[in-house]
């Protein structure tokens, strides 16, 4: 489908947010949901790119659905160069989105670089939705051009803890440094984790977590050709059935239970 | 799409092995699922013939992640034959699609001989099956990996065997990596195909210079996409002039010109792949398109363009 | 390019059958014209090396046009090898090129075994001509049109008779339009090569449905660039596992990345081609290319890169 | 080398006006040459787009080259959403362009559709250096649509003679009908011819002008892959030289003496 681009503004160096007009997607997209965009008219690049919505939100009246995305290769690097105005073709909501627990009482989100992005929708939707939620962030990155969305998780009274890698902000080191203290100290059952960003800091919460056997979701990145279940070119190795047992992240994903993987 | 006043009605149906198509244009294995995939995009009832995901006697796993990587103008695929099985296929999916007007064709392998003509057995005299595809690019087991469709005589032989042990139409899918197409095709009509598909993926790799390993898990992988097209074009014109049983052109299809390039250099039909991951709607795109230029080339019955190549 | 204050110098430099090459880029025959075509664009010096376009004992016209035609991510040629004739370059190009730095390498082809003979002969023993590079991706007159590179016996038979007559370090250049790129590579060891160039064009074609002719009027053509890049890595990994002498990685090569995957999958040097169409001045910047990254990875030599794919 | 679009406008279905800010471009082109234009980043569409330089000017005093194109395919179509102040990547100039003869008193120009533009270029040049020259253009295209250009020759005081086949403007036909005519009833051993078009156009021509010994430059269309000499791929046949033997429309041409072509 062909939808109309309302906005796409660099918020730091190298990453954008970008705005689409689209009442289908505003209305039916789930936390963790994502599109498939095709980038450029022609067959290099070829495929469609996965990006997560990151928001749901009204530009002009528009209801509007607003993805953030970093620049790493070709087609982000076209992205970047979209224009307001623009039409661009895209399929979905695909996946299946976070779970949000019942009754839940402590969230943590734990945010790798543009990992924060899914994350951003669905802790607005947990704080709205819940009566009684304490919820919590755990964000990391390079450095402090790596970490957005602060101002988000201010607004929702989120209690923030940062950490970068060259210490521009916030602990110097990795952000589950901070998350393996916090788990010692402070999780119990009641909590529950939603982790997004790099494939190493989805293992390392997975692997803290499951030690205390506190509940915990990822959301996983695979290269995808098609993203609705066709290709089967996504595929993460699961624990569950027998052994070798494939899921596909497009459709049983990209949100998996994180002791559901084979990490 | 057009806003002519009047229309003639033209002729897509083709012949295949005794079966009709409503239209020459098909999904092709692996790119399409097992169809249902396809439901929230198109009417499956407007396919000419939907082709499923390569089954195997018992289920396979397939290869390990990463599976796939983009290329200029394709991308390499290592799934690795990852399916349910024969047998959940005709008991799950089967029932299924069976609802609607296209063409079943069950795509198959084996990893030995005995398991292609297991498979042929078992989804053998199956009404809601119109055909069956033989997929010989699969590593043969039993000959140290070598691929089934490289061999002329291992082919021959294969396609023997299986024809055998079905009374279904037998379409035997080719590998474009061999010396001489035309020896493999015709090692395939003696053994006994009624059609061919062509070609399967080109064998091709990347590499990535950051971590120095390969892009798939599997290191090499199955080039499809328009990358391909020149040489699948290129296959199907060599077979045509050299065998008398219909083809079916295979290979970068990303639009009615493509599909049409390939009717023109002698396929009775075409199978539409990679195209359906970007645009899953593509192949009825595909099929009004062909309309299209038939109308205005006033062409009234595609099969006068089958292999009308003027060289 | 780079900014950063202290570089440490990178040796770049690689050896071919005996001849050092400065660095391992070189451009490919049959898009580097002779040479001086690109002295407009490039310093000629600072390349590993030329291959210049395919000369025949005699000079030949080429083919008709239309002889090229673009397709996604790549292009088909039908030049037919037109070329001025091995004398008529030792007497006019030569005397220009050898002024340069960058190795000359002579690429040939013949019509009959002979003619490979004779030409081979000619351009023995030229000081200037620092290899010479076999194509055998030539259609064979003596044997109907089959090109002299797909039947590993007469490839074998074809540079043992070359390998003869020439004292010149011989590269043997392979076609990909073979069911086994390893067992040609074989052929082309035994006969005596000391290196390999992989690979040359994929056999390809298009057509131009409003005419329904080919695009090409020799219907079918080369394909090379990006399109053909997954297929001709996956060569040269195969091939670098089964041999000892060295490869030089061509196809689809556009920038260091490219270069860089090829020497990762076991080349020794690369071949630029369809690229310098496309940006007249690519090759040094491919060669600027390889030293960053030699530079940010810290190799201090190119040479311990080769072949280091991590699987 | 990197230039800057400063206008692309549509003139007419279809046909684009396309300045690039260029001094090294303006100085150095001879009516007749052309360039090579990468259209977008990526390797579809790879190769360059041969382009004809259609005109030199100044633009808020800076001195541009103008392309003239038709959209026919995907590169003109991609050059057709260039916009204003974008870099574009030019090779050139290259090709021999037209050779101006000495003291020319006629000079009759034939254009079929876009072939009018190299055309301008030429007849502004000439009609310049020129003391005492008479100017013909003979202009032909499908409709009215593809008549292009006449005010630059209305400014010349050139005499026109307009076909269309549709007969949507001057008279209906082909162009070459009426170049036909004038050869029978004016034209004499004083005329030059220049043409540039259709093959078809360019042929019928060169017949008629060979058959009255009156000298005619043609400019040729191929396929390029580089546009400066290494690739061979935009040969044609020519009459001079052995049996089959070839030029590169490229550096020998786009510009032929139309005797020396094997139509
Ligand atoms: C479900 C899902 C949601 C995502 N959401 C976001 C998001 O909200 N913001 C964001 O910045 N990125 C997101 N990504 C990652 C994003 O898809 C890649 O960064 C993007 O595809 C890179 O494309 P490229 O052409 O710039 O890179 P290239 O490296 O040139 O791409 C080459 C190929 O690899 C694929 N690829 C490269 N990196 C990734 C990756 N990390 N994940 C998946 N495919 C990749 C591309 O899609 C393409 O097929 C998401 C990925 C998935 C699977
Ligand atoms: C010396 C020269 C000067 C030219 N000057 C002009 C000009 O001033 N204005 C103008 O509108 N056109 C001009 N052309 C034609 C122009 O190059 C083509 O229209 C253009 O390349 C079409 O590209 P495309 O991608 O839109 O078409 P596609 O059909 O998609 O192109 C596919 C391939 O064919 C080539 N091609 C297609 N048509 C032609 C053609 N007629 N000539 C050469 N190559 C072609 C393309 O370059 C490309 O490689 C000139 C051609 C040449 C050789
Ligand atoms: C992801 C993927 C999976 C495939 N799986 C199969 C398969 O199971 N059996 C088969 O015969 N071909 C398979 N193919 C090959 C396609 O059917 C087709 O022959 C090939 O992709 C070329 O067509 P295309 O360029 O239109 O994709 C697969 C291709 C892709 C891309
Ligand atoms: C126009 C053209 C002409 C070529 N001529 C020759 C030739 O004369 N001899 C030869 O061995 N290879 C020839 N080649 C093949 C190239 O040297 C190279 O092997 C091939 O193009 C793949 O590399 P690329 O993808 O980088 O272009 C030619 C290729 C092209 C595109
Ligand atoms: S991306 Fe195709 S199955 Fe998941
Ligand atoms: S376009 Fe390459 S030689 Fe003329």
């Amino acid at each position: 489908m062909f939808v109309t681009i309302v906005e796409n503004n660099e918020i730091s160096a190298g990453y954008f947010r970008l705005a689409i007009h689209s009442p289908e997607l505003a209305e039916n997209t789930k936390p963790g949901q994502f599109i498939m965009m095709k980038v450029g008219d022609n067959y290099d690049p070829l495929l469609r790119r996965p990006m997560g919505i990151h928001k749901i939100s009204n530009k002009d009246n528009n209801p509007c659905v607003e993805l953030l995305y970093q620049v790493v290769g070709k087609g982000t690097s076209m992205m970047s160069k979209m224009k307001k105005g623009q039409q661009v073709d895209v399929l979905g909501p695909f996946g299946n989105g976070f779970a949000i627990p019942q009754n839940i009482k402590i969230a943590v989100f734990v945010a790798g670089g543009v990992g924060i992005a899914p994350l951003a929708m669905l802790a607005e939707k947990m704080v709205k939705d819940a009566t009684d939620l304490k919820t919590y962030l755990f964000i990391g990155g390079k450095s402090k051009n790596d970490v957005l969305c602060l101002d988000d998780f201010e607004k929702l009274n989120t209690k923030i803890c940062i950490a970068t890698e060259n210490g521009s902000l916030g602990n110097q080191g990795l952000v589950t440094n901070s998350v393996s203290k916090f788990i010692d100290q402070k999780a119990n059952g009641q909590a529950s984790f939603f982790a997004c960003g790099p494939y190493q800091m989805l293992k390392a919460v997975s692997e803290l977590t499951a030690k205390k056997n506190i509940p915990c979701q990822v959301s996983l990145d695979r290269r995808m050709a098609c993203g609705f279940g066709a290709c089967l070119g996504c595929v993460v190795k699961v624990t569950q059935g027998n052994h070798g047992s494939y899921k596909n992240v497009c459709t049983d994903g990209p949100v998996f239970d994180a002791n559901e993987i084979c990490w | 799409m057009s806003i002519e006043p009047k229309k003639k009605k033209i002729n897509l149906s083709v012949e295949i092995a005794g079966i009709q198509f409503q239209n020459p244009v098909l999904t092709a294995s692996g790119t399409f699922g097992y169809g249902m995939e396809y439901t929230d995009f198109i009417d499956l009832n407007l396919l000419g013939g939907i082709v499923v995901k390569g089954l195997s006697i018992k289920p396979s796993h397939g290869n390990s992640p990463p599976r796939m990587v983009e290329t200029a103008s394709g991308m390499l695929n290592a799934i690795g034959l990852q399916n349910i099985g024969v047998e959940v296929f005709i008991n799950e999916k089967l029932p299924l699609l069976k609802k609607f007007n296209a063409n079943i064709i069950v795509n198959f392998f084996g990893d030995t001989q005995d398991e292609y003509v297991l498979a042929a057995e078992r989804l053998n005299d199956i009404t809601e099956i119109a055909a069956l595809e033989m997929n010989i690019s699969c590593p043969n087991v039993e000959k140290g990996g070598m691929t089934f469709g490289t061999e002329p005589k291992i082919t021959e032989e294969l396609v023997r065997k299986v024809r055998k042990v079905t009374s279904s139409p037998l379409i035997v899918k080719l590998s474009p990596n061999v010396t001489d197409i035309v020896v493999m095709a015709k090692a395939a009509v003696n053994g006994g195909a009624d059609a061919l598909s062509i070609i399967n993926t080109l064998l091709g790799m990347a590499i990535d210079i950051k971590t120095r390993c390969p892009m798939l898990a599997n290191v090499t992988g199955g080039l499809s996409g328009p990358a391909i097209k020149p040489v699948a074009l290129r296959m199907v014109w060599q077979v045509a002039k050299a065998v008398d049983i219909p083809i079916i052109g295979i290979g970068g299809i990303m639009n009615a010109q493509d599909a049409l390039e390939f009717i023109i250099a002698g396929a009775t039909a075409v199978q539409v792949g990679t195209a359906n991951f970007i645009d899953p709607s593509i192949s009825v795109k595909i099929i009004e398109g062909i309309k299209n230029y038939c109308q205005k080339d006033k062409i009234g019955d595609i099969k006068d363009l089958i292999g009308t190549l003027r060289s």
